[in-house]
This record gives structure tokens, C-alpha cells and sequence, in this order.
């Protein structure tokens, strides 16, 4: 393991202190929590958003943080979902009045600590709603079993429930705007290689030199199969194969991220978004906005996930306003 | 009889610690084959900080130091073990509220830790997880053969062996299916050494 | 080598392919040449500006295209400079009659390349100039031999010198601000793995899991020194001393940017900046602004770069001025 | 005596062309070790562009042909050695332009093209680069041995060896400094090359 830190179990302190040590103007840490928000928090008159998780998935989910997208952000150590008491004290940070939204990504650990602190902020008397992101195509979708993941899908959750936010709407109208898009966005991504959670000091796995994982979460993990490494138009086909099956995005017009993983060239997120907007005209689907970039990464994972959003006129709106968050200027 | 005093109970704590952490690298190395390789990390994180939390702390109740326990793996563990290890301890606090702690209310007590369990994540028996030591545990509970608890740990043992083989359908090892084949739980692993650490503990038979 | 790619040999032309479809809206190509530019190029009234390189690094140069900062970007091979006849299009394409500025990283290729380029555009008649950035303090500044690299600090080149054509200054004051960026701003970098040029197949040294390469330039090739791997806070050091040593910073304040070259995880570019900023607080030098993130990358290579420019009001001026090229939004 | 034609010029094209390509991963694996690694990629597409350039075209002169391949040289390489066999062929060409190639005539074209490499990257003998050799070659055409071209091939073998005893001060190669030591300069070795190619395809001795 190659790592640029100084102590691996202090990682996430040290990143918290460097992002809040570089953007005090826009970001403040709560004391003694592991809690990013807005430095103008609580907005008068606005929904509070909080979004977390694990921290590993950099510029998410603090880059998000301002004006049009998110009011907090409650960062877990690597790869683990925050606990009850930090996401607690990040909905009290945000709370006008106007309640708070959680969006959450559908990991068993992220759902349990993200209710667990909304029944600690119902008990004071904060109204709180969540939405579950489960935009991976990859998992299957069943009542039985876990469902599907939340990945980079997550990030056009939080631009448009922010833009809804911020224009003054209720916690009831920007917890639709939010479900709204959870109803029209899919993922799907694929590892070329693994990462390494620091204060493990191993790669979660190893692939040969010409092999991928296909269907993987933003955790280091394996996907849902390994099969030999292709070229990258096989690979965007295979992938966005899957994500056109699951709705039906036909005739329809759609906003597109190519997102990479955190090891992954832009050159080759671009040779990527070329074919993706190849193959998307021929299945005659009208490409509103693209995003290409890193958004919601695994530490030095390399490879790349795609997401579709369908769009109509709110979203469009939402994608379209103006948001300061560093990682996502509109 | 009792079977656990406060300071019995202190030192199981402190025996789960030591377990976590000479265990830390299994344990993650068990979540990166089906997870995302933070169990052992997180396990030893966690425990850490309930005995630094116990060792500072007087306690008048057993409840009282589960209590501590529990509050402390919800707040500093994270990810789903968390939740669930600090539900497991705050329900069996709850249950031995007021009581002293002989076999029929520890049992009652490991009863509500595993509805506790249940209740949060939403597991049956031989989903793969954790659960399924609990329940193996409340079952040696309900037994003739609660004397020897060496056998519970034989059985606790056994299915962590069975976990090996079946496929996950709850928590982060689901999405990889038929791939978590062969491969035993990390969390059902961190359970054993829960129960081990008790059993080194627990005042028996006599 | 694992690269989501097609052929090797096409891969910057399928990036170009991928960067114009995905931002046809601000850029185009101009027919049969690796040059892109602002879309309403040439733009009236305004000193036309043009810098470029070897392609791998991403978001440089196409990112810095846009309102404030490039009028061009000319793209060659990966790691190899583009040849005359490309940048004397991108001169055409850019020049309004007001001249164009060339803004050169000091590679011998690049240098020679450009100023072949320069040379047959003033037959033409075009007004151009050219400024040579060679920020890198890990290399020897000397009369005898090549002189320093241009690496990271160039982005600072095409903010300012952005600004100020834009306010429509002559070409001589665009060049003179320029000149005082390039006077002002010096860099180095570290790297912890090398990088695999498509073509190649392999990488370019390897290095063992202790070790690290000190003063990289921006082309996958070795350092000026390889020593044993440290912890982030004694590579920050090392560097910052380094850089510090070459221009007096005593009392004044500085733009830093932090660089990573293209695997270092955010987290970590923040464990980078936490310490830079401490240090800095230290040595009794201001933080004016900050950047951290990639701006200068060699494809994969994991490591980073520390960036130190000395600011006066004009440069902070240029700074703060409006920019819309989409890898430096202010 | 007339010793490159029209033709056997298209030929010495085209047997570089075969070495670039054949020594491709060689000149990449020199570059790698003192460069960026993309020098047997720059020559390979650049000689294969000069290939397919003069393939398909009448020429009058070999000035003409040397012409076609610097102009190709210089707009398909890039790097530094784009512009510095773009400078050398182009020099040569205008030396031999509307002259008939002997061996007089060569060996001006020879001093032109190693003129225009120092006018373009300044170094001098020694520095360690392309220059090395080219020089070694004019010194052959102005030294008694003239006739016998194997010694020249020797010459330049010899002086590709020299370079691995150099530090290099010009190009990108000199930032390593000491570290450059052991290492041949692919510029020299693709230069060799280029003359080994010359005496495959040109009438000596006679
Ligand atoms: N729904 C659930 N019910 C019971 N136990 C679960 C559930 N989901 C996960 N677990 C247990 O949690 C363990 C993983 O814990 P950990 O690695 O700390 O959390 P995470 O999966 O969030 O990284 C699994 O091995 C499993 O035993
Ligand atoms: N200033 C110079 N004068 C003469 N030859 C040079 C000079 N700089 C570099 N070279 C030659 O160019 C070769 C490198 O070419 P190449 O790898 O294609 O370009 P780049 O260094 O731009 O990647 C070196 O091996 C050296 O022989
Ligand atoms: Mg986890
Ligand atoms: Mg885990
Ligand atoms: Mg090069
Ligand atoms: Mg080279």
C-alpha cells in the first residue's frame, strides 16, 4: 500500500482539518463531530439537506456542500457509514424550522445510522424525511434481499432536491423532487482495479492484468462478475445495456455522467462519453446535460461507473440552477 | 445464581477487546473477500472504546455497563455492525434492567438481543450474518445442556462453519451472491468471539 | 496495462472525439487537427491566447478553454508535443487582429514545436508572442542546460494572462502579466507510482512499495531522486522547503495550489493541503486562495504537486476574475 | 559519381521505415529509462507516415524526396525529435537542391543537417543526443576513410556506447542528471539507425 498520510487511522480527521482548513468560507466543522456544513447554516426558510456516508468516495461527500445542493455532510471513517450521534448533530445544524431531508444510500449501514439519528431528531421535535438511493442497476431489485446500491446516481439526488430546496419549497415537495429522481436514475460501473482502505494496507482484491470486475459498488468491493477486460466500447455497450433494460428511457431525453472511480485518466472517461453518446443516439435517447468526471470515487479504484437520469421539466430546472458546491458548479 | 457481575461483566468487555483486536486483521480480511474490508477495523475501533470508556467509569449495575457498551459501539463504530452490536447491547441493558443477572435472565436478556438484532436488520436465520450466531446462542439458551457452555461455543463455532456455506442475502456481502460462496461472515466471526470472550468469563454450572 | 481503451493508437483521437461531443456547446475542433478551441473564437477586440502540450494531462489544456482563460488548446501524442503545423492552426483559428500569446511549457519539444508554429504565422503576418513557464524547482536553473520544467504553476499562467486578454489589454500586457506569473510562481511534485503511456504498454520505471520519486516532471519519467517512501507531512515538507528557498516569500501572500497527478485520492490531496497550510502559517507567508484537486496530471501516476505563487493586486486580480473554462470555474 | 538516386532515396526511406518499426519497444524502452518513454512511437509513426507519403508520389529530385520526408517528419512527430529530423532532412534537401547526390555533395548536405539540429536544439557534441551521432557521421565524410561506409556504421556504434558514459544536458533526459548515466540516448540510437538504412540503400566504393 502506497498512500500519501501520516498516521492511517487519522486519515479522516486529517482530511476533515485540510478541507476545512481550505474552505472556511463556504464550510465549518461542527466541534467534535465529523460534520461538514454550509458556514451560513441553518438557512432561514429553507429545507435543510444532509448527505453522508463512509468517507473514500472524495469530492462526496463534502464537495457538495453549498448554496443549490447540500446544507451537511456527516462523513464516516473509510468506506463505514457514520454513526446515529454525528448524523443527529448534522439534521440540528441544519434545521430552520423547515425540517431536514436525509438522502441516503441504500447500504444496510447507512440506512440503520441514518434512521437511528432521525428518531433521535423526531424526539426533539425536528421534522425529518429520508429518501434511499438505490440506483445500481448492477443488484438486483428485490423485497427479500438488500436491494440495489446507491452510487454516483446520488449526486443528481442531492443537485435537484438542493435546487428544490432552495427555492424555497417544503420538506413534503423537495422529498418528491428527491424520489423523483431516485424513480428515473440508474448506475452501473466496473473496476479495472481495487483500492485500498488505509488501515487495512491491502487491497480488498486483485485482478489479473486482463480481467475487470464488472457491478461494482463504490466500496473497494468486488463486483457481481469477473470477466475478461474488453475494450471500451464493450464495456460502455455491456453497461449501458443494462441500465436502458431496467426503465424505459425511449424517446426520452436524459442528462448522462460519466464518473470515474478515482484512478481513471479523463482521457479515457472521454473515449468512454464518446461512445456513450454514440450508442444513446442510436437507441434514439436525447442527451439534455453530461457530467464527465470524478463525483463519487473509491479511493484509487480505477474504473468507472455511467448513470442515466430521465429528465422532464423539474428536473431539467434542477440541474439547471445555480449551485456553488466546489465539486458541482452550475 | 448469578452468572455475571459488574466486574464480570467489565472484563468480558475487556476479553471481546483483546479478541478484536489480536483478530482485526481475519476479521477485515473475511469483509474484503465479501465486503469492503472494515469489519475488523471497525470491531477493534469500537471495543477499544469501550474499555477505555468502562475502564474510567463506576458502574452499580450490569445493565449499566452494557448500557455504556452500548452507546459507545452505536457512536463509534458505524457501518452496519454498529448499529447492530449497539442495538444487541442496549437490549440486552434494557432486559436486566433492575435484575441480577442469573441464567434465566441472561437468557431472556440474549432473547431481546437478538430480536434487537432482527428488529434493525431485518435477517432470518441463515441469511449469512451475524444473526445467525445470536440465534444459535439463544437456542443453546433454551436448552437442556445450558450446564456446558463449552458446547455453545462448539455450536456457535459449527455456524460460522455453515455460514461458509450460503449465499448472502442481507448486508453488503448480498450483492455478490453465489460469489460469497465458501467464504464465512466476518460479522457471525465477531460474534464468536463475543460469546468466547463471555464464556472465559461467565460463572457456570458450580 | 489496463486502460479503458480501444486501439492505443487512437486514443487522443477518440478523447478529442469524446471532449467535443460531450461540450459542443463551448468548444469546437477545427476540421483535421488535434486543436480545439472556444467556440465563438476569434473573439473581437481580444489578445488571442493558445497553449498545449502532449495529451495525458488532463483536464490540461482542453479544461482551461473558455471565457477568462484559453482561446485554444493544441493536443498532441500522449507526452509529445504537438507539432508546428497544429498550434499554427490554433494561432489562426484564435487571432482576431489583436495577436496571440503563446504560452509554452519548457520542454525542449514544446519549445521548438511552438516556436516553429510562431515563425510561420508571422509570415502570415500574425502578431505573436510567446512566454516559456518553468516553474519546477526540482530541476536546476541554468543557462548551460535545458532550465527548468513547466508543470503545474502553467495553470496559473493561462488564469492570469485569461483575465487580463479578457479586459482587453494589448498583447504586450498580456504578455508582461505573463511573465510576472511565470516570475512569481515556482512548483514541485513527488510521485508514488508511475504512469503507462497507451502505446507503450508499460510503465515507464517501477518503483518498490517504500519508495518514492522526488521532483517529477509531468510526463511519467523519473524524479531527480529516488528515496525511501516518508509520511505525508515530511514529503510536504521536503517540498515546500524546496520551493520556498528559490524566491523570497517572507511576509507575502501566496495562491497554492495543491496538484494531484492523477491516482492520489482527494482524501489525501487534503491530507497534503492540511499540512502545506500549517507550514506556511509557520514560515509567516499568507494563503490568499487555494486550489486543490487535479489540474496537471500524467495520466495514472499516483503523487502530487505543491504550487506557490506570489501574489500582487494584479495577479489577485487576475485570480478572482471570471472564468468559465470548465476545469477552473471561478 | 552519382550515389543516391531518386529511388534508392524513396528505399532509404523505406528501410528506416522497417527499423523504426522493428526496434519500435527498443527506442520506447531507452526512452523510458532517461524520457517519457514515447520516442519508438514518435519515429515508428512518423516513418510510417513518410512511407505512405513518398509511396505515393513522383518525385524529380532527391532533394524533392528528402523535402516530402522532412516536411512529414515535422508534422507527424512532434516531441523534440519531430523538429530536429524535420530541421536535419529539410537542411539537406535545400543543400542538395538542384544537384546531382555525390559524394561531395552528400557530405554538405550531411554538414547542413547537422548545422540545422544545433541551430534547432543548440546542444553541442557531447551533450548526449542525436548530435552525437550525426556530428560522428560529418566527421566521417570529411575523414580519408570515405569510401569503406561499414567503418562509419562502427563510428557510429561507437559513439551510441559513448552515450551511455555521458550525462545528458539538453532535452528532456538531462533533469536525471547522473541518473542518465548507463543509459544510450534513443535520439543517437534512432539516428543510427538512419544510417544504417543510408548504407544499405547507397552506391559506395564502387
Ligand atoms: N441486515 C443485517 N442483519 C444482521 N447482520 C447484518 C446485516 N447486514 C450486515 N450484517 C452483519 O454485519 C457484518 C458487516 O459489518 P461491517 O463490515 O462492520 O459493516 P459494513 O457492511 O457496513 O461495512 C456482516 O458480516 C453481517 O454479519
Ligand atoms: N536539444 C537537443 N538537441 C539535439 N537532440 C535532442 C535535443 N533534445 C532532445 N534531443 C534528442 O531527442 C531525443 C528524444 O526524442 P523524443 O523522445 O521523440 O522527444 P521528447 O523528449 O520530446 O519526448 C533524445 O534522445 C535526444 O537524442
Ligand atoms: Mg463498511
Ligand atoms: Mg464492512
Ligand atoms: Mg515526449
Ligand atoms: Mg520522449
Amino acid at each position: 500500500m502506497k498512500k500519501v498520510v501520516n498516521n492511517v487511522d487519522q486519515v479522516v480527521e486529517e482530511m476533515l482539518d485540510g478541507i476545512v482548513t481550505a474552505h472556511s468560507d463556504s464550510i465549518k466543522r461542527i466541534d467534535n463531530t465529523t460534520v461538514l456544513v454550509r458556514q451560513d447554516a441553518p438557512i432561514k426558510g429553507k429545507v435543510g439537506l444532509v448527505s453522508g456516508g463512509g468517507s473514500g468516495h472524495e469530492p462526496a461527500h463534502a464537495g457538495y456542500i453549498g448554496q443549490g445542493m447540500l446544507d451537511a455532510a456527516v462523513v464516516g471513517e473509510v468506506f463505514t457509514s457514520p454513526t446515529p450521534d454525528q448524523v443527529y448533530e448534522a439534521i440540528k445544524a441544519v434545521d430552520s424550522g423547515e425540517g431536514v431531508l436525509l438522502i441516503i444510500k441504500n447500504y444496510t449501514g447507512d440506512v440503520m445510522n441514518f434512521e437511528m439519528a432521525a428518531e433521535l431528531a423526531e424526539v426533539e421535535g425536528i421534522n425529518v424525511e429520508k429518501v434511499i438511493v438505490d440506483d445500481d442497476v448492477a443488484v438486483e431489485d428485490s423485497t427479500f434481499t438488500t436491494g440495489r446500491r446507491g452510487i454516483a446516481g446520488t449526486v443528481f439526488v442531492h443537485k435537484v432536491a438542493g435546487a428544490i430546496a432552495e427555492s424555497g419549497a417544503s420538506l413534503t415537495e423537495v422529498r418528491a423532487a428527491a424520489e423523483k429522481v431516485i424513480a428515473n436514475v440508474r448506475s452501473m460501473g466496473v473496476a479495472l482495479s481495487a483500492c485500498t482502505v488505509p488501515a487495512a494496507g491491502k487491497s480488498s482484491f486483485a485482478l489479473d492484468d486482463n480481467e475487470m470486475e464488472i457491478g461494482i459498488g463504490i466500496h473497494g468491493e468486488s463486483g457481481i462478475e469477473r470477466v475478461p477486460l474488453q475494450s471500451a466500447d464493450k464495456i460502455v455497450e455491456r453497461l449501458l445495456n443494462q441500465i436502458t433494460a431496467d426503465i424505459d428511457y425511449q424517446d426520452s431525453e436524459v442528462a448522462v455522467m460519466v464518473n470515474g472511480m478515482g484512478a481513471t485518466p479523463e482521457m479515457e472517461l472521454y473515449i468512454v462519453y464518446r461512445h456513450v453518446a454514440k450508442l444513446l443516439a442510436e437507441k434514439g435517447i436525447t442527451i439534455y446535460n453530461k457530467w464527465v468526471g470524478e463525483y463519487m470515487t473509491a479511493l484509487e479504484m480505477s474504473g468507472f461507473s455511467i448513470t442515466l437520469l430521465k429528465v422532464d421539466d423539474q428536473l431539467k430546472d434542477g440541474l439547471n440552477a445555480i449551485s456553488q458546491a466546489k465539486a458541482f458548479r452550475v | 445464581m448469578i452468572i455475571l457481575t459488574v466486574e464480570q461483566t467489565k472484563q468480558w468487555m475487556q476479553e471481546i477487546q483483546k479478541r478484536m483486536e489480536a483478530n482485526k486483521e481475519q476479521l477485515t480480511a473475511l469483509d474484503q473477500a465479501i465486503g469492503d474490508g472494515d469489519h475488523g477495523i471497525n470491531m477493534a475501533r469500537g471495543f477499544n472504546e469501550v474499555v477505555n470508556k468502562i475502564d474510567d467509569t463506576e458502574y452499580d449495575s450490569v445493565a449499566d455497563v452494557l448500557k455504556s457498551a452500548a452507546m459507545t459501539l452505536t457512536a463509534k463504530v458505524g457501518g452496519a455492525s454498529g448499529p447492530l452490536y449497539g442495538t444487541a447491547f442496549l437490549k440486552m441493558s434494557m432486559a436486566l434492567q433492575d435484575k441480577e443477572v442469573n441464567q434465566q435472565n441472561f437468557k431472556e436478556a440474549i432473547d431481546a438481543a437478538l430480536a434487537g438484532i432482527k428488529m434493525r436488520g431485518n435477517a432470518e436465520f441463515g441469511e449469512k450474518t451475524m444473526y445467525d450466531v445470536w440465534y444459535q446462542v439463544a437456542e443453546f439458551l433454551a436448552s437442556e445442556n445450558v450446564e456446558d457452555w463449552e458446547e455453545m461455543i462448539e455450536a456457535c463455532q459449527a455456524t460460522i462453519e455453515d455460514t461458509r456455506e450460503m449465499v448472502a442475502t442481507k448486508g453488503r456481502a448480498s450483492y455478490l451472491k453465489e460469489r460469497t460462496l465458501g467464504h464465512v461472515d466476518p460479522g457471525s466471526m465477531s460474534s464468536f468471539y463475543i460469546f468466547e470472550a463471555l464464556v472465559a468469563v461467565i460463572e457456570v454450572g458450580n
